[in-house]
């Protein structure tokens, strides 16, 4: 089966989802009442804002993250040819890698990985 | 009887009369066989709502041990959210100052929902009637499904009080919308005269 | 150097503590005999309480349905918390004293606390505790019960 | 084509579907009525398998914990899960005041959509493979890493704290530990030279790749287990969802239906990790294969794919529900150091030694 | 003109957030209020009230066997040392001498109490800390306990076996042979509680070095049980001020000085190894006599003020009696370990994350009617 | 003309892609933008593979809409709440840009219609993975190794930049 | 150290003081305003030592409240029970939170019990009742119709 | 294949609008997120431009799809500085508005 299919799952998980979600809106039973559509906070009424202030600990990651994920996007290519072209990948990776791990250690030192 | 719990004869279990309350008619074949089947889902997975105060949640959470195994029933899935939960168990005190918690945590659950009231506590403010903070009864914030005498209630007692809430999930009707929360309250005021 | 030695030691420690805790809950998932549970409802017939098991206040009759108590509302006074309340009719005896005689016991279960004192306390022994625990039920006032059986009397030689 | 069903290779299945239809309409139809067949079969795949893993779930933790589990609901508690169906679809859907509606309800279309697209891509068996790309594992992964969308537009949308704070940590954590997934099966592909999966399977006829890649493997298939485990939020790594922290963490304000695709995407998340992890490691619906004994390879070659591979599968499940029912859970800064400080710094180590051998030609087998 | 509405708080500032009543790593009804920076705690402040059910208020219309009742209820997982305050109060007000036997089994009873309230509270620190399995474990094996208990007493977890002046009733004859059982069971058993949290890893990491207390604010914050004695508060009523009949048994005090978090876990876990100990000396020769002396049905207390303390499961129990002479208490205050150790809680979670605080509060094990009352 | 499967799946995709960027920079809520704009790299993605190009499919889901919208989506969460909205953008403003977009954008369109492409019109082949490896670690005329070691400079050079920023001190009371 | 030791150290900080034996422990009695000088000392002194609050009770004694404090000395093992009384009207004592860190919750408990009020408390509020709450209910007036919600 | 049947013109019609919508985005937007988005959405569009030239026009060659690879990856490694610098300013400003931002410099 080709790329057609793709399509296929992508809409048979759509309907699956919201088939279910409408007909779960008709069928089930329901009630109002003055707190229900609250958030829920223990049993207790939410005071101030929903909404917590984080600091640099979470973002932080973001952002190594995505320089990382660049370089995984990279490397995939040289996996598959690593074993015809031999040494001359191995010595560019290296190269990669260690460029790469210099940053990694910039970040360790600068204690950017220790979650705040 | 179109109740039937496994292992459980109808004539093994208390209150019969007061089950009879509830029959509800199903109308045509059609909707007596959905009713059946959702009926059937809803009585076999009841999740409870982490809800315990005192004593009583102790012999709640050896209910759910290994000994007793709640899990058997389907209902081990504890839910500390109330929008997952369909069944608060009221294990223990309820104080003045817990009432609007309470209350509000009932609110907040989806429908349809049930309530036990496990231990004297919770049916009738018990070892405390005569305290100046207690509820007597949570029947006076939010309507009870079963009670469950004891103090507490053995585990097995209250795997008994889940049949006895399954018995009565069997008995409504799923289509009738008789679940919502103001018609239930109004007839457990009735049934309670 | 060191450093680095450390750091492969920490997680060689770490793999090893992991792997003693996951050979406990292994142990047991393949030990399904182990387990212990008791199947509720499907033991029901077997299914024994203690004998002292506390489940609810009851008062024992005899076959000429006769119960021992006075009426003399001593357990009603020690109850802790109002569970029993006692209706008591004064009859005339054969013998033309007035006596007090039991009308209506009535014990409430979603109240008891399974305290004891009622048993403790009462003269006459005429109330106990069964092992009955399976109460539950959908309307509170049927937990309110009458002990005395219907046109019960008290029992000969019973003050 | 004739009709040639068995069950060590479905090729001749798929294909004669495909001849009969395209004999029977017109190639736009029969493309539509191929995909409406597909589709609704994978549709029953996807729910049996995600009802059967939750079962199967409370049955192991039962087990793991001394008690029998759900056994009232049909024979065994068979039934137990679609009981739970049901109920929760007749379950009212509650919709939270100044919420974004709309997030709120793209939340669980996102997670479903994602771990449905990353499914189709995993061979089950010869011939039973919906989509084979020849960036295969590239694909997996790139699908899955958008799960993480639909959680922290979840935990965002629902307007609770709670909810937030167990969407910021599942964020944070998820998308940590994708490098690490990511650099174990990169550690696999160096060996393999292949991204596609029918051709990543092909490889291990003769011996499968944790064996072949030894040491470096082993140590990518540790690390994979790990991230893997932590990258579909399961205990120990399950900080998002931590009961005893968060409530229910970023699905706190979800209830009915809308929660079951939560709770139904999670054990998908789990079987596709597993079935990758089968599928890279442990040779897919390969059967086991010793070069050079070939009587043994013969007696395990009657054992049909289908069931090598759910075996195996079934195998790493059971190893990452085993590792939830054991373990405390770890803190989030713990969790990260986790992933920042060992697994990353190791899988790019281990990546350079896969290398290494793949140069020298050291690994087993060729 | 600004495009949209800015915030008017500044970024990094402390927001609040409920942890309860209904959650679950509060061990039943606590409220505590986090100020939260980012994920660091700054400020706990809990708000207890949400059990307060009034028994002070109660005991002074209640007889002191009544009373009994109540105290069952406070700590319930201690519900045996609780009446055992009472009892003693009653008796020595009374100089009764209660009969050797009684002594005996009240501490046995205790001590099995103990060893089943620390089970409970194992289960419940691993469930917080996220091992469900811990909870199935230990509830397994308290179970035995409380068969043993529903044999002699007639209920699983809230006996009321102790009455002024002895026990309500004998002991079962099974008594010493499944208690003996039991320790051979359960001396089988606690190692595999180490094996599975003890000794994990993430288990230590988590706890080690985490909520320190020194042993001055133990004290001064009077944090008593193994809360207090992982500091190295050397708290142990049952070593300092000796009733029933600890005085005759020999034990050692676990005391550890770190102060952290697993310095209290291990200091619960060694107190098991304790209590085992102490029944094993006494299972075998508990002496023959009466299980109560003869009370008056009215027990009056003479006017004065009474004080008793035992140790509970959680440290420290003491009920302060003020009679005027009639049979109810003027007033009668109950020294609860919870409330105590509660109010350190602030100080043992300042500059923590929330998972700490759950930890903190799982080691420091409060029960919460106790602390309401 | 008769109509396929790659007819709808083109169409499904111009859609998304026309629909969504338009409610991108329209929509009053912030992280809904950003769902929109996850939603049009994924369409992209699909066009991607629908030109056979599939590895830039799978990088274009990886990095785009699996890093940078990720990575904006929590950018989102810690600046902004769901209470706030963007106000309407002043008329003059929107007007004037609206203009000129849709003026550049007709421009654009006709001088693509009018162009003849010499465009080949025999089905893509597939481009295998290998042949993208090989042309990027090799050093000779079409190949890319140069880049690819000067992408890691880069990285570094991100990430540290990201760093420092981030790590800096507020930078005056 | 002996009751009579006690005593005379005691009376040494402060001669106001009212020393008694009871049947169980050393009373001491002392006025309202001497007493957070007196507890500073009792508890900083040497010999005293008196470091570890153990309890801390209100009272109503009809005609005046008043506050008992039962402390421990953890070094000597010497117990006393401290008395301070106030009126009903305006019940007014120092809090000792700063000396003793466990009497912040019981302070509290006996403000929202007995409405006594710890002047200098740094945070006097209701622990247990909601802050609507009338009446202090342990007091023996105390009328339990005012509240009744339920 | 995929592709067939479909005119090249086709996917440039879509990643001019795509272009455009950006570039109105640029123009309207004051949040300095949004319009970090709108760059992206620029970003793309051309990056589509260059896959579809290589496609249709130089089928055998692979310049456009590597072109589009680097654009990518330079797009992620802006992003990550950007963010970096957005939150900066957040943490001191309390605003991402370009404008607010301006106001606030000194
Ligand atoms: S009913 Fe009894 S056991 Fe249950 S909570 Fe009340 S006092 Fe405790
Ligand atoms: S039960 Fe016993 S105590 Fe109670 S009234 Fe009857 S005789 Fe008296
Ligand atoms: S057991 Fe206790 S509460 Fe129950 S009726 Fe007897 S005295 Fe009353």
């Amino acid at each position: 089966m080709s790329g057609e299919f793709l399509i296929l799952f992508f809409i048979v998980a759509v309907v699956l989802v919201g088939g279910a979600i409408i007909f779960s809106n008709y069928a089930a039973p329901t009630s109002e009442n003055a707190v229900k559509h609250d958030p829920y906070e223990c049993g207790i009424p939410t005071k101030g804002l929903t909404w917590l202030q984080f600091n640099v600990g979470y973002y932080l990651f973001a952002i190594i993250f995505l320089v990382f994920d660049v370089e995984i996007v990279f490397v995939f290519p040289w996996a598959v040819v690593m074993k015809d072209l031999g040494m001359s990948a191995f010595i560019e990776i290296v190269i990669f890698f260690f460029v790469l791990v210099l940053g990694l250690m910039y970040a360790w030192k600068k204690k950017a990985l220790v979650w705040e | 009887m179109g109740v039937k719990i496994k292992s459980m004869k109808y004539e093994d279990f208390e209150d019969n009369e007061g089950l009879e309350v509830f029959k509800q008619s199903g109308g045509n074949i059609l909707f007596t066989t959905l009713d059946g089947i959702i009926n059937w889902g809803r009585s076999n997975s009841i999740w409870p709502l982490t809800f315990a105060t005192s004593c009583c949640g102790i012999e709640m959470m050896a209910a759910g041990a290994a000994r007793h195994d709640f899990a058997r029933f389907g209902i081990e899935v504890y839910r500390a959210s109330p929008r997952q939960a369909d069944v608060i168990v009221v294990a223990g005190t309820i104080v003045p100052k817990m009432a609007p918690v309470l209350k509000r945590l009932y609110d907040q659950m989806p429908d349809p929902k049930y309530v036990i009231a496990m231990g004297a506590c919770a049916i009738s403010g018990g070892p405390f009637v005569n305290s100046y903070s207690i509820v007597k009864g949570v029947d006076l914030i939010i309507p009870v499904d079963v009670y469950v005498p004891g103090c507490p209630p053995r585990p097995e007692a209250l795997l008994y009080g889940v049949m006895q809430l399954q018995r009565k999930i069997k008995m409504e009707s799923a289509f009738s919308k008789k679940n919502t929360e103001a018609q239930r309250t109004q007839r457990d005021t009735e049934n309670n005269k | 150097m060191r450093e680095i030695i450390n750091y492969f030691k920490s997680i060689f420690f770490a793999l090893k503590s992991l792997w003693t805790g996951m050979k406990v809950t292994g142990s047991y998932f393949f030990r399904p005999w182990t387990i212990i549970t008791q199947q509720y409802p499907e033991n029901r017939k077997t299914l024994k309480m203690f004998e002292r098991t506390k489940g609810e206040l009851v008062m024992p009759h005899n076959d000429k349905n006769e119960h021992q108590c006075t009426a003399c509302g001593i357990c009603q006074m020690n109850c802790p918390n109002g569970t029993i309340a006692i209706t008591s009719l004064s009859i005339e005896t054969p013998d033309g004293k007035k006596k007090k005689a039991l009308d209506k016991y009535i014990y409430n279960l979603g109240m008891c606390t399974f305290c004891g004192l009622c048993v403790k306390v009462c003269p006459s022994d005429a109330i106990v505790f069964s092992n009955k625990f399976e109460h539950a039920v959908f309307n509170k006032n049927k937990l309110v019960k009458t002990l005395n059986k219907e046109g019960s009397t008290l029992k000969k030689g019973v003050e | 084509m004739p009709f040639t069903f068995s069950i060590y290779d479905f090729t001749g299945f798929t294909q004669w579907i495909d001849a009969t239809l395209r004999g029977a309409c017109s190639p736009f139809w029969a493309v539509l009525w191929e995909m409406v067949i597909v589709g609704v079969l994978f549709l029953a795949f996807y729910a049996v398998v995600g009802l059967y893993l939750v079962y199967a779930e409370r049955k192991v933790c039962a087990f793991i914990q001394n008690r029998v589990g759900p056994n009232r609901v049909g024979p065994y508690g068979f039934f137990q899960t679609i009981a739970d169906l049901i109920k929760l679809l007749m379950k009212e859907i509650i919709s939270i005041r100044e919420a974004d509606k709309l997030l709120f309800n793209l939340a669980p279309f996102i997670v479903i959509v994602t771990s449905f697209l990353a499914l189709a891509a995993i061979p089950f068996a010869k011939g039973l493979h919906p989509i084979d790309l020849n960036i295969g594992v590239f694909y997996v992964m790139a699908i899955s890493s958008m799960g993480v969308v639909g959680i922290l537009l979840a935990g965002w949308s629902s307007n609770s704290k709670y909810s937030l704070l167990g969407a910021m940590r599942s964020g944070a954590q998820i998308i940590s530990y994708e490098l690490s997934v990511g650099m174990a099966l990169v550690t696999m592909c160096v060996l393999a030279g292949s991204l596609q999966l029918s051709v990543i399977v092909e490889q291990q006829r003769d011996l499968w790749f944790i064996f072949k890649g030894h040491f470096p493997a082993v140590t990518a298939f540790i690390i994979y287990m790990i991230a893997a485990t932590a990258e579909t939020n399961r205990g120990p790594f399950d900080l998002a969802e931590a009961e005893s922290e968060l409530a229910a963490g970023f699905h706190t304000e979800y209830s009915g239906i809308k929660f079951a695709f939560f709770f139904l995407a999670e054990y998908m998340n789990m079987f596709i990790v597993a079935s990758l992890a089968a599928t890279v490691f442990l040779g897919g619906w390969m059967p086991f294969h010793i070069p050079g004994l070939e009587s043994f390879n013969h007696v395990m070659d009657f054992i049909p794919p289908v069931l090598w591979y759910i075996g195996k599968t079934a195998f790493i499940i059971l190893l990452m529900m085993w590792f939830k029912w054991t373990f405390p859970r770890l803190r989030i800064d713990q969790l990260l150091n986790l992933e920042w400080k060992f697994l990353l710094p190791i899988s790019l180590v281990n990546i350079l030694i896969m290398a290494f051998i793949v140069l020298m030609g050291w690994y087993i087998g060729l | 003109m600004t495009e949209e509405i800015i915030i008017k708080e500044a970024p990094e500032q402390e927001i609040s957030i409920n942890m309860g009543p209904q959650h679950p790593s509060t061990h039943g009804v606590l409220r505590l209020v986090l100020s939260l920076k980012g994920e660091m705690v700054q400020k706990v402040e809990p708000h207890c009230g949400y059990i307060h059910r009034g028994i002070e208020k109660m005991t002074e219309s209640m007889t002191y066997q009544q009373i009994i009742h109540l105290t069952d209820r406070l700590d319930y997982l201690s519900a045996h040392m609780n009446n055992a305050a009472v009892c003693l109060a009653v008796e020595k007000a009374l100089d009764i001498e209660v009969p050797e036997r009684v002594k005996v089994i009240r501490t046995i009873i205790e001590e099995l109490a103990r060893i089943a309230s620390h089970q409970l509270w194992w289960c419940s620190f691993g469930m917080d800390l996220g091992g469900l399995t811990c909870f199935f474990y230990g509830l397994r094996d308290r179970e035995k306990i409380l068969d043993i208990f529903e044999e002699t007493t007639g209920s699983r977890l809230i006996q009321s076996y102790n009455c002024p002046g002895g026990l309500m009733a004998d002991l079962h004859p099974d008594f010493q042979r499944k208690v003996k059982e039991f320790i051979v069971y359960f001396r089988k058993l606690l190692p595999e509680y180490d094996e599975l949290l003890s000794g994990n890893i993430i288990m230590m990491e988590r706890s080690k070095g985490i909520g320190v207390m020194t042993k001055e604010q133990a004290i001064s914050y009077g944090m008593t049980g193994p809360s207090g004695r992982g500091s190295g508060f050397s708290c142990d009523v049952r070593k300092h001020h000796p009733y029933h009949a600890y005085d005759k048994v020999k034990f050692n005090e676990v005391l550890r000085t770190e102060g952290d978090t697993y310095a209290r876990y291990m200091v619960r876990i060694d107190e098991m190894r304790e209590s085992m100990n102490i029944i094993e000396q006494l299972i075998d020769n508990i002496p023959a006599g009466d299980f109560a002396v003869k009370m008056k049905p009215i027990i009056k207390l003479p006017e004065g003020e009474y004080y008793q303390r035992v140790e509970a499961a959680r440290g420290e129990f003491g009920i302060y009696i003020i009679s005027k002479g009639e049979k109810y208490p003027y007033r009668m205050k109950f020294r609860s370990p919870n409330f105590s150790n509660l109010s350190a809680l602030d100080a043992l979670t300042r500059g923590h994350k929330i998972a700490d605080l759950v930890a903190i509060g799982g080691s420091l094990d409060y029960v919460i009617p106790d602390i309401d009352r | 003309m008769e109509i396929t499967v790659n007819h709808l799946m083109f169409g499904l995709f111009a859609a998304m892609i026309m629909v969504f960027s338009i409610l991108t920079v329209t929509t009053r809520r912030i992280l809904r933008a950003a769902t929109f704009l996850l939603l049009v790299l994924v369409a992209t993605a699909g066009l991607y593979f629908m030109l056979n190009y599939q590895f830039m499919a799978g990088v274009q889901l990886t990095l785009y809409a699996g890093g940078i919208v990720v990575l904006i989506i929590f950018s989102i969460l810690l600046t902004s709440h769901i209470s706030q909205k963007f106000e309407p953008v002043g008329w003059k403003k929107a007007y004037f840009s609206a203009l000129a977009s849709i003026a550049g954008a007709i421009l654009c369109i006709t001088t693509i219609l009018q162009h003849k492409f010499q465009a080949t019109t025999e089905a893509a082949k597939e481009i295998d993975m290998k042949l993208i490896g090989n042309s990027m670690l090799s050093t000779d005329r079409d190949g890319y190794a140069l880049p690819f070691e000067v992408i890691s400079v880069l990285l570094l050079a991100a990430m540290i930049g990201a760093i420092v920023v981030a790590k800096r001190k507020k930078l005056k009371e | 150290m002996t009751n009579q030791e006690l005593k005379d150290s005691i009376l040494k900080i402060e001669p106001t003081a009212v020393l008694e034996e009871g049947k169980q422990y050393l009373n001491l009695t002392v006025a309202s305003d001497k007493w957070h000088s007196l507890a500073q000392q009792l508890k900083e002194n040497k010999d005293l030592a008196f470091d570890y609050l153990f309890n801390l009770t209100g009272v109503d004694y009809g005609d005046t409240l008043g506050v008992v404090y039962h402390l421990e000395s953890t070094t000597f093992h010497h117990v006393m029970v401290v008395r301070v009384s106030a009126d009903r009207q305006n019940p007014q004592i120092p809090t000792i939170c700063d000396i003793w860190r466990t009497a912040e919750f019981h302070e509290r408990e006996a403000f929202d019990f007995f409405g006594i009020k710890f002047t200098n408390h740094p945070d006097l509020r209701r622990i247990f009742l909601d802050e609507e709450w009338k009446g202090y209910p342990l007091r023996k007036d105390y009328d339990s119709s005012l509240n009744q919600s339920y | 294949m995929l592709n067939a049947g479909i005119p090249m013109e086709a996917f440039l019609v879509v990643s001019t609008l795509m272009f455009f919508a950006g570039v109105y985005g640029f123009l309207t937007r004051r949040n300095l997120i949004t319009i970090l988005m709108s760059v992206e959405l620029i970003l793309n569009s051309v990056n589509i431009n260059f896959l579809v030239f290589n496609r249709f026009l130089y089928p055998d060659k692979l310049q456009g799809h590597f072109f589009s690879l680097f654009i990518i990856a330079i797009a992620a490694a802006e992003a990550a500085v950007a963010i970096a610098i957005i939150i900066n300013i957040y943490r001191h400003f309390n605003t991402i508005n370009v404008e607010d931002v301006d106001k606030m410099r000194y």
